[in-house]
This record gives structure tokens, sequence and C-alpha cells, in this order.
């Protein structure tokens, strides 16, 4: 079953088309990485999710219902682009509204969970307007928790937070879906924090999605190679090339060889015959050297 | 220091120019001086057109919607004495706060005061601009009355005042404008984003001062009037503008 | 918690209204606006009752209120303008009402918390209906502070107070239906100018002084075709009104609001939120 | 020169100190990275040094000039927290105010050519609040460039903007602080970027600097360390430990410090039959540093 199916979605603003034929399926219980450029279309597409814009054509689905269906939309929690919150009254009363608003039933209980979550108990007087970036951050992110929704939708909630919040909004989203099997999708551009909790990827370029993969499917079908450096290369290759084919050397002085060998057999190889290795890596494919491959590519695939 | 394309800072042009190219480029103006052309319009027409009846509100001459003349009850609180242009300066006002307040509550205040550590400039440019703004809205309402006047088919002829008394009236108002606006800046320097109160704020000073105006900018007014609006003008606005420059310099900009 | 356990239990139509109205409830009891536009409609009956009347030719201005109870309503319907005293009566609650819809709504608007709103609740009509009923919630606590405003004022400047209390009542009741009416349209046109709030403000105040229905009164006459329109029956409900006036206003009131909540709906679900 | 110094500076707002006794060196041409947690007063030091706010008391020179010399602050460009832009006027028209405001010479072209930079040329003619969070963040940075500043304060500047735009002002900065002697205080929670241009740190904490360090200071107080991921740790750590001083493991990974060469400690550890997955040499990351830096008392710093 997927949380959010979405069938060539289709959304212009005054002859600019923000959105062109978007195809998406974002599984149950995943964290859903969605990255691009700015204005490739992400926030417009997490808005027509929310229902905030009206989609000029297709279909999108929420675990399984129409995304119109009341049930399934009070079961969301959104923060998009900035926490929505009124700039006059003061942090808490902006979430009793928001918990009143779902209808929750143990409304304080429930405020004071969230707050604890983001660690702001005790800046939960403060008026919303006198809160700096980060803190307004964090009242957003504690306002979509309200209700443990079972689909987040975060717009680069990473903005603003520290070292410190950066763990802290981790931490949250391995939590809430681990233990209520939530699903979840965010996008940013800090790929060095996305890469760390982030189950599936979609990568949107002009409005369409050109990529859509889970984490470990990018790992095993990107070519991956060991990456190795000797005192003497030139000796190194040779061996290398006898006993592996998947052997060359790249231009950064350093030598690759493709294929799945474990690179502790490599090194026992090289230094059997006396090579001595300065530098050796298996090389984990990172998300933002395979977005930026996946962006030069012209072709859709 | 390396040369830098930011000439030597000329900082009263730069803000005025600031200034003006906002003022153009937002509604704000264009609508004030829509509502200033079609007030006396409304109150002209609405009240001669109403099948007949005897009512309160009724205007002898076209002029009765500028001003009323100098020894006819002008101190009374009535109805008539009040619904004349005089109304345009609590106009000013909401213009006032609606421009300032729009100026902190966008943070582009930021920007103007980050370059600039004197506070006079803003606060000269403001009240010049302002003043001039409300003196585009009191010329809308005198072309106003009159295609008021015209179609409420009431009478053109000035009683007891002549051409240039009205001239000297209207001048002697406009003069007034820098005195009402210099106030509005201050309470819009002191509210900064909350729009709510530099709008009431200014409202409520505008009205205390304004039974003066009657008395000083009758119908019949003459050289004298003007000297003293100019005069009382010039000096509030220079006693509101470094009011409003030390509020500024006091508190955080931001 | 495996994944096809997460059940979404639909919530009723009611259970959705209230939600929707305990959130505008909880801020409209929780930010100051209410309760400034409540003293406002305190204050302004003080004030003009103490005005004087026009003077003419100098002798000393008659006061222009003789009952205190003139102040609720005008003694006969006369849609045109030609005595201020039939004009500004407790009509002037439903202009101050225009206005503080009009800021509660772009409040709304403004902070951004309408992306919350309309997240969790689908359906537009929440909205509209939740807005209507507070904005009429607050006209009718706004005419209550009117009257005892008016009264205050009554004793003080020593008016009198003498009326037929069956058609004063009438005509207070009548009012206070009519603010579902005039909520229902202040948060229709609130809600299609979001985007320039400036203009639904200014908007509202213009439509809520009943200026265009005194145009179409001055040109065609003292019809009671006027009373179809929500400032015609208003002043229809007057201190001479008769049961049939408080029906007739009641219905006006109704199919307007029913009509504006559903067109507003129909309009919002087309169009995008902000 | 120094382009920004101050002197035990501080500010409250009520009983809460923003910023208490902090003192700041920001030489002419640097770019001086500032790092601080959120609420630890970064925004408030940069809104007094740009003027916006009133310090409670401390000194402010800016080009050895006081901070209220007309001609120092006439040169200062600043993207704090938001970018100041009115919501219903059009990018172009944003921009040209702000040309008007530092009375540009021939605002159009340079206008122009400062959205050139950002990439934001295609969208100038759209609303300001129809803008996506990124290209309102583009348009900031394009205003505080504009008629290139001598100081220029950038609050947070890469929040929102996506890898290109990161890419951009990178090159952006580093050609003003070259070519132009342009002096940059910039702060930013990604340290990673930050460690890429800043030539000067500054660390603070609770409204005090606790350390200001140069790159190169930087660098010879981050230690290169070998990092070696033997498949028996255990084994390799005790091996190691003995023949080097300093050996200590993080997360699966052995690191030693000290000059050993990564060569003779794959060969040693294979000498005695220890098996290598990966040898690395690296340096202790800024974001590291700063992490043990916060770890450490405030007292055991100084």
């Amino acid at each position: 079953m997927f949380a959010i199916e979405i069938k060539d979605l289709t959304k212009s603003f005054k002859g600019l088309r923000a959105v062109d034929g978007l195809t998406m399926k974002v599984p149950v219980g995943s964290i859903y990485g969605f990255i691009g450029e700015n204005g490739s279309g992400k926030s417009t597409t997490e808005k027509l999710i929310c229902g905030h814009l009206v989609p000029d054509g297709g279909t999108i689905k929420l675990f399984g219902k129409d995304y119109r269906d009341a049930g399934v939309r009070a079961k969301v929690g959104a923060l998009i682009e900035n926490a929505g919150c009124f700039p006059n009254s003061s942090v808490y009363n902006n979430l009793k509204m928001q918990a009143i608003n779902l209808g929750l039933k143990n409304s304080d209980e429930e405020i004071n969970r969230v707050l604890k979550i983001v660690r702001m108990e005790k800046d939960a007087q403060i008026k919303f307007k006198n809160c700096s970036l980060g803190m307004k951050q964090r009242v957003g992110i504690a306002m979509a928790l309200l209700g443990s929704p079972a689909l987040l939708i975060l717009d680069e909630p990473i903005n603003g937070l520290d070292a410190d919040g950066m763990r802290i909004m981790r931490e949250i989203l391995t939590d809430i879906t681990a233990t209520y099997g939530s699903t979840v999708l965010i996008s940013s551009h800090v790929f060095g924090e996305l890469e760390k909790i982030a189950t599936h990827y979609g990568i949107i370029k002009q409005g369409k999605l050109i990529r859509e993969i889970s984490a470990n499917e990018m790992k095993r079908t990107s070519k991956s190679y060991i990456l190795v450096e000797c005192d003497d290369n030139k000796k190194a290759i040779k061996f290398l090339s006898l006993k592996y084919d998947g052997a060359v050397s790249d231009d950064y002085g350093k030598l690759r060889v493709y294929g799945d060998e474990a690179s502790s057999d490599i090194a026992e190889y090289l230094l059997s015959n006396g090579i001595r290795i300065k530098y050796l890596k298996k090389n984990k494919i990172r998300l933002e050297e395979y977005y930026l491959d996946v962006m030069s590519r012209k072709e859709k695939c | 220091m390396v040369k830098y394309d930011r000439t030597k800072p000329k900082k009263l042009k730069s803000m005025l120019s600031v200034d003006f190219l906002r003022l153009f480029a937002s509604p704000l103006l264009y609508v004030l001086i829509g509502v200033s052309f079609s007030l006396p319009v409304l109150i002209l027409v609405m009240t001669t057109l109403n099948g007949g009846e005897e009512s309160t509100l009724i205007f002898t001459s076209v002029w009765q919607s500028i001003s009323s003349v100098s020894e006819e009850g002008a101190t009374a609180m009535d109805i008539t004495s009040m619904m004349n242009i005089n109304l345009l300066f609590f106009l000013t006002s909401v213009l006032v706060g609606i421009f300032v307040s729009e100026e902190f509550k966008s943070g582009y205040a930021k920007n103007i005061f980050a370059i600039r550590h004197k506070k006079g400039e803003y606060v000269l440019s403001k009240i010049l601009l302002l003043s001039f703004s409300g003196a585009l809205t009191f010329i809308a309402y005198f072309l106003g009355a009159i295609v008021g006047g015209k179609i409420a088919g009431l009478s053109f002829e000035l009683t007891n005042t002549s051409v240039t008394g009205l001239i000297f009236c209207m001048l002697s108002k406009i003069a007034l404008l820098p005195l009402f606006s210099s106030i509005d800046l201050l309470i819009s320097v002191f509210a900064k984003q909350k729009t709510w109160l530099s709008i009431l704020g200014s409202l409520a000073l505008s009205a205390l001062l304004f039974p003066t105006i009657p008395m000083m900018t009758p119908l019949n007014s003459g050289i004298i009037n003007l000297f003293l609006c100019l005069a009382g003008g010039i000096i509030f606005a220079f006693c509101g503008g470094l009011s409003s420059k030390f509020i500024l310099d006091h508190t955080d900009i931001v | 918690m495996d994944q096809n356990q997460i059940i979404f239990d639909k919530p009723s139509f009611i259970e959705r209204l209230k939600r929707m109205l305990g959130v505008d409830f909880y801020r409209l009891l929780h930010t100051p606006v209410f309760y400034i536009f409540l003293a406002i409609s305190a204050i302004i009956p003080a004030m003009v009752l103490s005005m004087t009347g026009m003077s003419q030719e100098g002798e000393i201005a008659k006061p222009l209120y003789t009952e205190t109870w003139q102040m609720i309503a005008a003694k006969q319907p006369l849609y045109v303008v030609n005595d201020i005293a039939d004009y500004a009566n407790m009509n002037m609650v439903f202009i101050f009402g225009g206005i503080m819809i009009s800021i509660f709504i772009g409040h709304d608007y403004r902070s951004g918390y309408v992306k919350q709103l309309f997240t969790t609740h689908p359906q537009k009509q929440d909205y509209m209906l939740s807005k209507s009923l507070t904005g009429a919630f607050s006209m009718t606590c706004m005419c209550v502070t009117y009257i005892i405003g008016t009264v205050f004022s009554g004793i003080l400047s020593g008016t009198s107070f003498e009326v037929n209390v069956s058609s004063l009542l009438i005509s207070i009741l009548s009012k206070m239906i009519l603010s579902l009416g005039w909520a229902g349209l202040y948060t229709f046109i609130n809600v299609i100018l979001r985007k320039h709030f400036g203009i639904a403000i200014a908007l509202s105040f213009f439509i809520g002084t009943g200026i265009p229905v005194i145009g179409a009164a001055a040109i065609v006459g003292n019809s009671s075709l006027l009373n179809l329109f929500l400032y015609g029956s208003s002043v229809y409900a007057c201190l001479g009104s008769s049961v049939t006036a408080f029906f007739s206003g009641a219905i006006v009131s109704i199919v307007w609001f029913i009509f504006y909540a559903f067109l507003g709906s129909v309009i919002l679900s087309k169009s995008d939120v902000y | 020169m120094n382009a920004v110094e101050i002197h035990n500076l501080s500010k409250f707002f009520g009983q809460k100190k923003a910023v208490s006794g902090l003192d700041m060196v920001v030489p002419e041409g640097a770019i001086y990275g500032f790092i601080g947690e959120n609420g630890s007063g970064k925004s408030t030091t940069e809104k007094i040094i740009c003027g916006l706010m009133r310090p409670n008391n401390g000194q402010i020179k800016l080009f050895g000039k006081d901070l209220s010399d007309e001609d120092v602050r006439h040169k200062i460009g600043c993207l704090i927290e938001t970018p100041g832009c009115f919501p219903n006027l059009s990018v172009w028209q944003n921009m040209m105010i702000q040309a008007a405001n530092i009375s540009l010479r021939n605002p159009k072209e340079k206008v122009a050519e400062a959205l050139k930079l950002v990439r934001m040329e295609g969208s100038a003619s759209n609303k300001f609040r129809n803008c996506s969070l990124g290209m309102k963040q583009r348009v900031g940075i394009a205003m505080a460039l504009l008629g290139n500043p001598a100081l220029l304060i950038l609050d947070e500047p890469i929040n929102g903007l996506d890898a290109d735009g990161i890419r951009i002002m990178r090159e952006v900065l580093t050609d003003l602080t070259l070519k132009k002697k342009c002096s940059v205080i910039i702060s930013s929670h990604i340290l990673g970027e930050l460690e890429k241009i800043a030539t000067h740190y500054g660390i603070i904490r609770r409204g005090k600097m606790i350390k200001q360090v140069t790159a190169e200071e930087l660098e010879r107080e981050c230690p290169k360390y070998v990092a070696i991921k033997p498949l028996d740790l255990n084994s390799a750590e005790n091996l190691l430990s003995e023949k080097y001083i300093k050996v200590t493991r993080k997360d699966n990974f052995l690191r030693i410090y000290g000059d050993a060469s990564p060569e003779e400690t794959v060969n040693y550890l294979f000498k005695h039959g220890i098996k290598v997955e990966e040898v690395t040499t690296e340096k202790i990351s800024l974001e590291e540093y700063y992490i043990d830096l916060m770890k450490k008392g405030e007292n055991e710093i100084w």
C-alpha cells in the first residue's frame, strides 16, 4: 500500500508549468527524500498534496483514498515554507488551537509531549513573533507532529536548525516512522543530513519526477568500486590488472577496481606483493554525487 | 579602500527616491486619491437627491463641502461643519500609518537603517513625501466637489467670500499637512510593525487637532491664514520630526 | 504497528464543524480584536447621542435624538437618508462587524495558519460556515454592548425612554438574526478578496454603510422591494415593526447566509488557498 | 586595519542576556565564519553591527571609525534573517528601490547584473511574495551584494539554497573578498560549506565569544590522523596502541594521531595478519571541532 500515489499531476501559474505530469509513489512507513533545485516544483507538489492548491489535472491518492477525503486529511501533518502561526499569540496558544483543530481529546498532554520532543518546553509562553528563526522552525515541526499524524509533509524543515536541532530532527523522524508507522515526505537541500535517514528518494526536475529509487536500491545499482593509492601506482596497476579485470587508474592519481571484491582481499594481495598502500576506500555512493549524476543526464529514465 | 560603485552618500536624495519609487509602485496612493475624489461626489449627490424631504444635511452651495464660512457656527460640533474637506486629514493618517508600518513589517527598514546612522533624512523625506501625497488627495477632493456639485445641480456662487479666499483656504489647508503628517509619522515610527496602533493613534491625534482646522482655514481666509498655517505647519513638523528622530535613535529598528 | 492497521475514521460534518468553531472561538476570545470592537460598539451610541442636529441660522442646535430608543432603530422604515437620526442607529453594528470580520479573516491568511486549517479540512464549507457563525456571534454580542451603551447614554443625557416595548424587542431580535446574513456576506467578501486585504476591508465597510441600497432607494423611492437586501431589512426592522417584519427579516437573513456560504464554498474549492 | 572590532559588547532583552561581554575582531578582506547554536546571540550581534539594534554597552569600530560614521555605514550590505523586501512589489522593483537606497550611479545595469549573478534574471518580474523560499533567499543575497559593499553581513544565507545556489554563493564570496577586498561575516549551521570558504572563525556560546581562530590556526588545532577500518577491531586496537601513543576509536574506525604514515601502519598490521578494509588520512572537521568545543565546559576553554 502506498501512502501517496500521484499520477501525471499538472499545475501551472499564469502559463508557467510548475508541476508538469508528475507521477510519484511513496510507500507507507518510508522516509521519502524529495530533492530538486530551487523552483523545480517541490513546494508546489507538497501544497497540492495538502490541498492548498487545486491541481489542473492528474490524481492524488493518500493511503488508497482520494486526497479530498476528510478522514485521511485529518491525519496529515504539514510544515510548508513557514510555520503558519499567529505572531501575537504565544507558542502554547498556537499549538492549543491546532490541537482543537485536530479534535484531540487530551490536548494539554499532547502539546507538552510535542514541546518536549522539540526541546521547547520552557519557551512555550513566548509570543511567536519573538521567537528566533530556529525556534520558529521547531514550533512548526511541533505543530506538524500534533496528534501523531499518519503522513508528515515537511518542506525544508532543516532550514535554520543548528547541529543540535538537526540531530533532534533525525531522531523524531526515525522514531515516528518506527513506533507509529507514519510516513514522512521531506524535502531538503542538505544532502548530508537527508542521507542519514531517508529510505526512498525522489528527484524532481522542472516539474517532472525524473528518478524514484529506494536508498538500498541506489546503493546496489550504482557502480561501486574500490579506490586505492600506493606509493608506486604503476607497479600496483600491473599487479591489479593481472588479478582483477575491473582495475583502472583514474585521473586523480588513484586506482579504481570496479566490481564488488572485498577491499581487504585487494589490500592483502597488494601487500603480499610488497606494495605499500597509502589510501584504501570502499566507495560508498553519496547522495550528492548520485543527484548530480542524475541531474546531468539529459534523458528521463 | 577600493573604489566602490556606491557614490558619495547623498542621503536625503536617495531616501526621497526610495520613498517615491515605492509610493508610485504600490496601489495605496491611487486608492486614497480615488476615495478622496468620490467622497465629495457621494456627499453632495446623496444629500440633495433624496426625494426632497427635509434633511439635516442641506448643502446650499458647493463650497460648503470645502469648508464652512468663518463666523457661521464654526465651533459647533454639528454635522455639516464636519462633512467637508477636513475629513481628508483623517485620510492622511491612514496613508501615513499604512505606508510607514509596511516598511517595518516587510523588513525593508533593515536595509534603510543599515547604511544610515543619522535618522534625520528618513524623517525629513517621509514628512515631505507624505505632505505631497496629502496635497494630491486635497486636489482630488476639490475636483470631486466640483463634479459632485455639477451632478447635484448646486449653486457655485460664492456667498461672502471670493475666489482668492477660496484659493487661500485650500492653500492653507495644504500648508497644515506637514503638521499632521509629522504627528502621524511620530506615532507610526513608535508603533513600527503594529499597523493598527499607528493608524488608530494617528486618527486619535488628528481628532484632537481637528477642531482647530475650520478656525485656521475658513472659506474666506486671506494671506494671514496661509502665513499662520505655514508657520504652524513648519514648527510642528520640526518638533514632530525631531521627536520621531529621537524615537528612532533610541529604539531597536528590527 | 503494521501499515494497513492505520484506520481513518471519517469525522462527521458536525464533528468537523465543531473543531473548526473551536479554533475560531478560541482565537476570538484570546485576542484583543473582539474586545476592542465590543468596546467601540458600546462607546459609539454615547458619542452619537451627544451630537447635535444641523443648526439653521444660528439658533441653538436642537438635539438630534429626542428618544433614546431612536438609537436602536428609526421610527418608520426610511431607506433614504434625510435625517441623520434615522441613519445612525444599531445598523452601525453591522459596519463594525464588517471591519472586525475582515481583520479576523485577514489575520488567518496573513499569518499562514490557513495552511493548517485547509490541510486538515478538505471541505471548504467547514471554513465558510465556521467563520460566518463566529462573525454572527460577535455581531450579536456587539448588539448587546450597543444596547447597554445606549441605555447608559440615554440615562445620562436624559432623553425619554417610552416606546412600544414589543416592537422594540422585535426590532432588536430581528437585527440580531440579520447579523447571520451580514456575517455570511462579509465572510464571502473577505474570502474571495483574500489576496487583497485592503480592498476587502474597504468593500466590507462600503457595503456595511448601506450606500448601495440608499442609492437605489434615492432612485426607486421607498419600495418594499428593498427589504430583500440585508441593509433594507435591517432598516425595515424599525421601532414600528410587527411580527411579520421579524419573520421577513429572519428569512432574508438565513437565505443570504446559506447563499453566501454555498457560493463561497464552491468558489473556494475551485481556487488555490493563497 | 580591521573591518570590525568589538569590545565587551552586551545587549539585554528584559532580564534575558542576548549578548554579554562579547569581543570580536574581523580583519579586512576576511571571510569570517560566525558559528553558534540557535539563540546564542549571532543574529543580535549582527544586528548591532548594522546599527539596527542599540547595544547596552560595549565599543564597536568599523574600519577604525565609529559606528555612526556615515561614510563607513554607507558601504555595508546585510541580509539578516529574512530578506527585507516588499511582498506585493516585483523582484525588479525591490532591487531598484535598494539601488536608489545606496545611491548607485547606473542602477538598471547594476541590478540586472546582480540578478544575473544569482540566476534570478528570469523571474525578475514576478511578485516577491510569489517566489519560493530559495528564490527569496537569492534575491536577498543579490540585494546585499548590490554595489559591492565593503562589509557584507550574511545571517544564515544558505537557508533554502540548493546545491547550485550554494556553489554560486561560494564563488561570489571568494571573488568579492579577493578582487574587491570586501570583508564578509557569514553565519551558518552547515559547517561543511562554511569550512570551504571561511578564512577566520568565531564561535559564540550563550552571548559570549568563546573562540576566535584563523583557518590556519584551526588547521593546526585540528590534527591529522590516519583512519583505519580493520576487520577485527579489538585486536587491531591493542596492537596499534602499543606502537603509537594516541589511538582512539570512533564508530568502528581506529584513529591514529601523531605523525604516523598510513603505509607504515598498514604494513605493521599486515605483518601481524590483521586484515584492513579501509585506510584514509583525515583531518578533524570543523563540525567535530565545534562539537568538542561545545562539550568542553565553559571555563576549560580559557
